[in-house]
């Protein structure tokens, strides 16, 4: 059974059309690009995957369950999680705490135990600790423990959500646009990164970007939307070679390795 | 051990303070603004869950604290004492010592329900308009209770020192007090608690950024109902003491003047600071009192002062920090967040 | 010499400021007056006076706290005030609690003095004042339907009103108020209540409502075509009624404690003195408050000497208080019931087309 | 024509630049390089004399602009008078306005009706995507969308001398090439450019000249090609 | 049914007080989004400067004017006098007390509070300096009362309702149509970008309060007109009142503030009018507050599209 199957999505904003019969057959452990002109409705695709948006027309089950109608937490619950496109961190809480509240969902104790201090209460938070640390070393945010996400540099910015949507142990990944204001060489440490966290965790990763390097040198498989349809599918190499994306996305060749 | 310290401290503090307020060391009038701080305390806590935590904005507190006082009030009266409505008493009046804290807690409980009113739609209402809901709710309540002539209307409804004093005749203690003491204490134990668990922060997610935080998996519909549950059911319970103190209470007490004089203290102290609350309450009680000789004048030195205090410090007194972040030194005895592992 | 501490429970800010500053004024004028001709002579010792002012922003807490802090932080013999019964009532609890001789000028709320053997007052209460009305306008205009319009949030119209309709379906049987409106504290706008009163039929509109709502009632009820009498309770009786509501309330009669215009004697004497000193003519509650005050300082002399011993003193002036005789006020003859309750006659007053309080005709329990 | 000398800047007690100093020519169109946190946009921000708290204090040194020190100058004058736009990092579209009105309010303190009307043209034949969605409310556009308005209204405030600050943040491949052709467009037809860039390759490409910031100093500069070629820049930024 | 139509009438004068005053909340809050509750006494402030104004073209104060006006000039003067004073008023808030706050990048609440506490200070700094009693506004305009079958019109209803109506149409046009009102929405969205659209911020927002002052003034001359008594605290409970009104609107919008006013207007006075009058409150707070769960922003309100 596939991870996740999209079937015929189609999703209007009042009259405008920005998703239009998507779909998609994810299999665990692979790493999937979707790509497209600005405004495309890559992003749109992501928020009716994590159940922001519910779909107009068509079904998105993932581990053969129906997701569209939960509301997000609960699909966050099943096992999706994401990053945003334009950053999205708490910012007047720490670091830390954003990774340990990003487990909300599985914490497994109440107000009572949350007053009472109760056993369950100490277990439960000694995990989500533990589940930070972690992170925080994984990801070698350590040092930045105690600091707010707001006077972190840019780059670091990004890893801090990547970091806050693995603590929620999904099984799928989304990346917004992960490369998004990254030089070359953050750019390269954010590959590794990518490909590491895969292993790792060994979970499913969806990407958006336009960063033609990310996609070619992460992706396995590449979609590619354009106003809301998908006009191309395939290997990076493949979606390189074809006519319609490069006149709808990628332009002149030589550029697209930047 | 250490980190209980505060508590320690406190429990002292309080032994003393009813002490000697039982031999009368301190006069009446000191007792009664004691008292009062003790209110404040508990109603400006509580709204912090709200205003400050929480980011939204509520400015209808003294609503919730009407529907405790009456609902606490009317229950005592009703079986401790022998009233023209409700007739002789039901229980033995000495009873009264041992369930007060029950009828304390129903009123409470009234009061969260009535919180209900605000938490239901705020599920789909944010912000400004939030607020008018719970300008709404206040008056909703005032007027409700206007309307019931059974308690007295806008005549009022008395009886409660009846209460107090068959709580005197099985024990010669200042009970109010003491009562007031446990509880303002309970508040900041409870508030405390909440919010330095991972569970309560969730609340401070939703303050942050509510998408960010539902879709990161906070489930904020529920974080949201337990908040103003919580809040508005504090707010009660300090509206069944308030009542107390007073033996009398009158729809005219929980007018919007009352509520935004615990917004005040709100930020006064510091949104998402509880200790910032506490200090506030305690400052903005005294300082009313001191100024009392001013007369008409005191109204308006009160707001100037804020006036210029809001412009050297934009953030009220502690902004969002503790003060164990500002006198890190404290931190010995009252651990600001009690970490677990 | 000895000073005699004595306290004022009084709203000086919040909703009724002006009535804070009317009983202010009497009660200086009185302590000049006293402390002038040499003090205040009890047995064989003159004491100075030493009011002492508190404000209760007209708020039950603070009411309650000011009672306190004057019972316990500055220790006075006695207090008078709070004046309004939301107040009164809390404070007159406190007072009694602590055995300190406590007048409420003004409260009419029953409650205050109830069960309250430390608690006095030195005005009559609603349950005789709404008869009087009730029976006034049905023997004047021969009123047979009767329309009510009253402050629901507030605790002396409320009840005036409510012993008012009583009384009238009492003489003219059940449902006689044909129209019995509320509105709520600090309402500008009463046109609704009064389209449906003026619908009604009513031969009288009764409005026992304070000086600064009647002008904005009764030119409205104009403007709405009302041309029948309105009549109201001793809430009207402010000089500044007639400088806010100017012609409109000429002719319209109501029921007080006392008659500003063609008052004798010493009433005459303190209004002018009072006229004289603060510019204007004195409220009902200024001449109250005079009167609570003398009353305090009669009862204060007739303890016959002062032990020193401030329980001691409190308990022999609340018993010299509970004593008193036909103490000749300004705003009427007084004895105390056992209630601590004056018996005492209402005036009913006719404003003149000059604008002045005439006296119209007295109502004798 | 600009001329920055010594330029110490800080954020509260945060010291962002350490005195840099640099110039930009009439005509030129100049690259601003430098790895996350350098203090490229903090430049940018003290040249638009924008106030604190969202922008910084500067404390040290000055901002000539043809003869004239910008420092004193309101925000408002070094556009309207001093004729320099921003096109500030992450877009500050206005979000409860339509594209239209995003547009239209960048002529606010413009004189020259004439030009408008050939703007207006100008920027729908750059981006017909804006054009389309003329009326729709600016918060509800793409990411990219929202960057081509952002550029759309600089170029409508009718300014001489642009700054764009990382101006291709989110735009597809082919956009991100059509925007330099159009910035080269508009540099040839007089404007004077300073970019803030990430993507070297593209700016080294099409600027004349080029400065690499590092933590708040500027540490190399020279003729674009120059540093195109230099082993360094190829190492950090072109990857 | 005269009944209706008379209170009709009365809603529709009741509801211009509350549009007038709203409208004076949402153009500020539509800028800064501040809720400025100091404004419902600014109003009160507006209605004393009206006042003595008139009390002074009266020649109340040993100063008599050369020619002796007809009352509706002077009427008109006071009006537009009191409406320049007021707005002093509201500005001198805006630079002592808000301006600095804003520089220092205080979160929005705490300015709430600055200004809840200038209310406070406006009403007793009155009560302080003016005493305690009531001032009864002069009638300048000799009342009228039309008879028009059973319903009863005063030329002052028909003033008050018709200034409403002209000051909705004036603000919608400046806030729709020009660039300054343009210039005054964007401020509200992003106020760090609007000086690089060559605008300059602060004049803009002074001009808002000047505005929005000037409303306050206008309704305050025409409310003591209509309820000629003047007393300190008469700005707090209506001013709590129109702010509720132009956030049912949908604050920020002017007509919302506009329909917000005349929808609780309606609702208290026919409330009033048909069912027992002691449930008014209830029963119109509770309407409200369904209407705001049912209806999240109001009537013109939009939430800020979550695009994520
Ligand atoms: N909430 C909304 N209301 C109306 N239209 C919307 C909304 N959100 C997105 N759109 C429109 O839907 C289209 C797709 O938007 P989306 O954000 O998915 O584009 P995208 O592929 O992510 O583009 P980019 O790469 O620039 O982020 C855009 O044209 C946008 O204008
Ligand atoms: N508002 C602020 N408050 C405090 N420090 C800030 C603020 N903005 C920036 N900084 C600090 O100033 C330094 C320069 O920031 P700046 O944004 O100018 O770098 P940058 O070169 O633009 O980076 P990026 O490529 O991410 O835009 C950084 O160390 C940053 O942390
Ligand atoms: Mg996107
Ligand atoms: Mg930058």
């Amino acid at each position: 059974m596939a991870l996740l199957e999209i079937r015929n999505m189609t999703h209007f904003f009042g009259g405008l059309r920005a998703v239009y019969d998507f779909n998609l057959r994810l299999e665990g452990g692979e790493l999937m690009g979707l790509i497209g002109p600005n405004g495309a409705g890559k992003t749109t695709v992501f928020n009716l995957v994590c159940g922001f948006y519910r779909p107009t027309e068509g079904e998105i089950l993932f581990e053969g369950k129906e997701t569209a109608g939960l509301r997000p937490h609960a699909v966050t619950a099943m096992g999706i999680a994401r990053t945003f496109q334009n950053i999205r961190l708490w910012n007047t809480l720490p670091v830390y705490d954003n990774l340990c509240i990003s487990q909300h969902f599985r914490l497994g104790y109440g107000l009572k135990d949350a007053l009472l201090r109760t056993r369950r209460f100490t277990a439960r938070e000694k995990n989500v600790h533990k589940t930070a640390e972690e992170l925080l070393e994984l990801m070698g945010l350590r040092h930045y423990a105690q600091e707010l996400p707001g006077n972190l540099p840019y780059g670091l910015q990004r890893r801090l959500e990547i970091a806050r949507a693995l603590a929620t142990r999904p099984k799928l990944l989304l990346l917004d646009e992960p490369a998004a204001g990254m030089n070359p060489g953050e750019i390269d440490q954010l590959i590794d990164l990518i490909r590491w966290i895969r292993e790792q965790f060994d979970l499913t990763v969806w990407l958006i970007e336009h960063h033609m390097r990310v996609v070619m040198s992460v992706c396995e498989r590449v979609q590619v939307l354009d106003f809301g349809e998908t006009i191309a599918d395939g290997s990076p190499e493949e979606i390189k070679q074809n006519r319609r994306v490069i006149q709808a996305y990628l332009g002149s060749e030589e550029l697209s390795h930047a | 051990m250490r980190r209980s310290l505060g508590l320690w401290l406190y429990l002292l503090f309080s032994v003393v303070l009813i002490w000697i307020s039982h031999h009368n060391l301190i006069n009446a009038y000191l007792q009664l603004v004691v008292m009062f701080i003790g209110i404040n305390i508990i109603l400006s806590s509580s709204l912090n869950i709200i205003n400050g935590y929480m980011g939204e904005f509520s400015c209808g507190h003294a609503g919730f604290m009407a529907v405790g006082a009456y609902v606490t009030s009317i229950l005592n009266v009703w079986l401790f004492t022998s009233d023209r409505v409700f007739g002789p008493p039901l229980l033995s009046p000495s009873a009264a010592l041992y369930l007060f804290p029950v009828t304390l807690l129903a009123g409470g409980v009234a009061a969260a329900l009535a919180g209900l009113l605000v938490a239901i739609p705020s599920f789909r209402t944010r912000g400004d308009y939030l607020a008018i809901i719970t300008l709404a709710v206040n008056y909703i309540v005032k007027s409700s209770v206007e309307n019931i002539q059974a308690i007295g209307g806008a005549r009022g409804f008395m009886g409660m020192r009846k209460v107090v004093n068959s709580m005197r005749d099985v024990a010669d203690l200042p009970w109010v007090m003491i009562w007031i003491l446990v509880f303002t204490g309970l508040t900041v134990w409870i508030i405390h608690r909440f919010v330095n668990s991972t569970y309560g922060k969730g609340i401070v997610a939703i303050r942050d950024d509510e998408i960010a935080a539902e879709i990161m998996g906070v489930d904020t519909r529920n974080m949201k109902m337990i908040a103003f549950m919580l809040s508005s059911g504090l707010a009660g319970m300090a509206g069944g003491l308030f009542a107390h103190i007073l033996g009398y209470i009158n729809p005219g007490t929980f007018t919007i003047m009352k509520s935004t004089e615990v917004m005040v203290m709100v930020y006064l102290g510091g949104m998402g600071s509880l200790s910032g609350s506490v200090l506030s309450a305690v400052l903005f009680t005294v300082l009313l009192e001191l100024l009392r000789p001013l007369q008409v004048i005191k109204w308006v030195v009160v707001p100037l002062l804020l006036i210029v205090l809001m412009l050297f410090r934009p953030e009220g007194l502690l902004g969002n920090r503790e003060l164990t972040d500002v006198f890190p030194r404290l931190r010995k005895w009252f651990s600001s967040s009690e970490k677990v592992s | 010499a000895d000073t005699l501490k004595i306290g004022f429970n009084i709203p000086l800010t919040g909703d009724i400021p002006k009535v804070g500053e009317g009983s202010k004024f009497a009660a200086e004028m009185l302590k000049e007056e006293v402390n002038g001709a040499g003090g205040l002579k009890v047995g064989d010792k003159t004491y100075q006076l030493e009011f002492i002012y508190e404000d209760n922003e007209s708020k039950a807490e603070s009411a309650t706290a000011a009672a306190l802090k004057l019972i316990t932080q500055d220790q006075v013999l006695a207090i008078i005030g709070p004046q309004a019964s939301k107040q009164a009532i809390p404070a007159g609890e406190v007072c009694d609690s602590y055995m300190t001789p406590m007048i409420s000028p003004w409260s009419t709320n029953p409650q205050t003095t109830k069960d309250r053997p430390y608690v006095f007052r030195a005005c009559f209460l609603d349950p005789f004042q709404g008869p009087v009305a009730a029976k006034f306008v049905s023997e004047e205009f021969g009123a047979k339907k009767a329309a009510v319009l009253y402050d629901i949030a507030s605790d002396y119209p409320k009840g005036l009103a409510e012993y008012f309709k009583e009384a009238f379906e009492k003489i003219h049987g059940p449902g006689s108020v044909v129209a019995f409106e509320t509105f709520t504290t600090k309402d500008r706008d009463f046109s609704a209540q009064l389209t449906n009163i003026i619908k009604s039929g009513a031969d009288v509109l009764f409005t026992p409502q304070y000086y600064d709502e009647v002008p904005l009632i009764v030119k409205q009820a104009h403007e709405l075509g009302w041309n029948k009498p309105i009549m109201g309770s001793d809430s009207w009786g402010s000089a500044e009624l007639m400088t806010l509501c100017g012609d409109d309330c000429k002719g319209l009669f109501f029921s007080t404690h006392y008659a500003a215009a063609g008052a004798k004697g010493a009433t005459k004497e303190f209004i002018e003195k009072y006229k004289a000193k603060y510019g204007y003519v004195p409220d009902d509650v200024a001449a109250l408050t005079w009167d609570a005050t003398r009353l305090l300082l009669q009862a204060i002399q007739e303890t016959g000497g002062l032990t020193g011993n401030l329980d001691k003193d409190r308990e022999m002036v609340k018993d010299a208080l509970a004593k008193v005789k036909d103490f000749d006020g300004i705003t009427g003859k007084m004895t105390f019931t056992p209630e601590g309750d004056p018996i005492k006659c209402a005036v009913i007053v006719k404003i003149s087309d000059q604008g002045e309080f005439e006296f119209y005709k007295s109502v004798c329990p | 024509m600009l001329e920055v000398k010594d330029l110490h800047v800080r954020y509260g007690n945060i010291q962002a630049l350490h005195g840099i100093s640099f110039t930009v020519k009439e005509g030129e169109m100049v690259a601003l390089l430098g790895a996350n946190g350098a203090g490229k946009t903090t430049t940018l921000l003290s040249i638009m004399r924008l106030p604190p708290p969202e922008a910084p204090l500067v404390t040290k040194g000055s901002i000539l602009y043809k003869g004239v020190d910008l420092i004193g100058v309101p925000p408002h004058e070094v556009v309207s008078r001093h004729g320099i736009g921003l096109v500030p990092e992450g877009r500050h579209i206005f979000g409860n306005l339509t594209v239209m009105e995003n547009l239209k309010i960048a002529t606010y303190a413009r004189k020259d009706p004439a030009n408008i009307q050939r703007d207006y043209e100008r920027v729908f034949g750059l981006f017909p995507r804006l054009a389309d969605r003329k009326n729709q409310r600016a918060d509800t556009l793409s990411g990219g969308e929202q960057q081509m308005l952002a550029m759309g209204r600089a170029f409508m405030s009718g300014v001489g001398f642009i700054l764009l600050d990382e101006p291709s943040m989110g735009l597809s491949p082919l956009l991100m090439q059509e925007l330099f052709r159009v910035l080269k467009e508009l540099n040839e037809a007089g404007t004077t450019i300073l970019v803030v860039e990430q993507n070297a390759h593209l700016a080294l490409r099409y600027a004349h000249r080029a400065y690499v910031m590092e933590t708040g100093r500027i540490v190399m500069e020279g003729p674009a090609q120059e540093l195109a070629e230099n082993p360094e820049i190829k190492k950090a930024y072109l990857g | 049914m005269e009944v209706f139509l008379q209170n009709l009438l009365n809603a529709l004068q009741w509801g211009s007080f509350y549009a007038l005053i709203a409208l004076g909340y949402t153009l500020v809050y539509g800028v800064l989004l501040l809720i400025n509750f100091a404004h419902g006494d600014i109003f009160m402030v507006g209605a004393y400067i009206g006042f003595f104004v008139a009390s002074f073209f009266l020649g109340k104060y040993a100063f008599h004017l050369p020619l002796d006006l007809p009352p509706s000039v002077i009427f008109l003067l006071t009006l537009l006098l009191t409406m320049a004073l007021t707005s002093v008023v509201g500005v001198t808030l805006e630079r002592v007390a808000y301006r600095p706050l804003r520089r220092k990048g205080a979160p929005r609440l705490y300015v709430v509070i600055t200004a809840l506490m200038c209310g406070l200070l406006l009403e007793n700094g009155n009560l302080a300096l003016l005493g305690a009693s009531r001032r009864s506004f002069p009638e300048l305009l000799p009342k009228a009362v039309y008879d028009l079958g059973g319903v009863s019109v005063t030329n002052i209803k028909i003033l008050v309702i018709i200034a409403a109506l002209l000051v909705f149409v004036f603000l919608e046009t400046v806030v729709r149509k020009t660039k300054l009102g343009m210039a005054m929405r964007a401020i509200s969205y992003d106020r760090m970008a609007v000086p690089l659209m060559g605008i300059p911020v602060d004049t803009v927002i002074v001009f808002t309060f000047v505005l929005g002052s000037s409303m306050a003034a206008l309704g305050g001359v025409l409310f003591a007109t209509a309820y000629p008594v003047l007393e300190p605290y008469m700005g707090a409970l209506i001013g709590w009142k129109a702010f509720i009104a132009a956030v049912i609107g949908g604050i920020g919008e002017i007509r919302g503030a506009f329909a917000g006013g005349f929808l609780l207007g309606f609702i208290e006075i026919f409330v009033a009018a048909f069912f027992p009058s002691t449930l008014r409150d209830l029963i119109s707070f509770s309407i409200l507050l369904v209407f705001l769960s049912v209806r999240p922003t109001g009537f013109f309100g939009v939430a800020r599209a979550t695009k994520i």
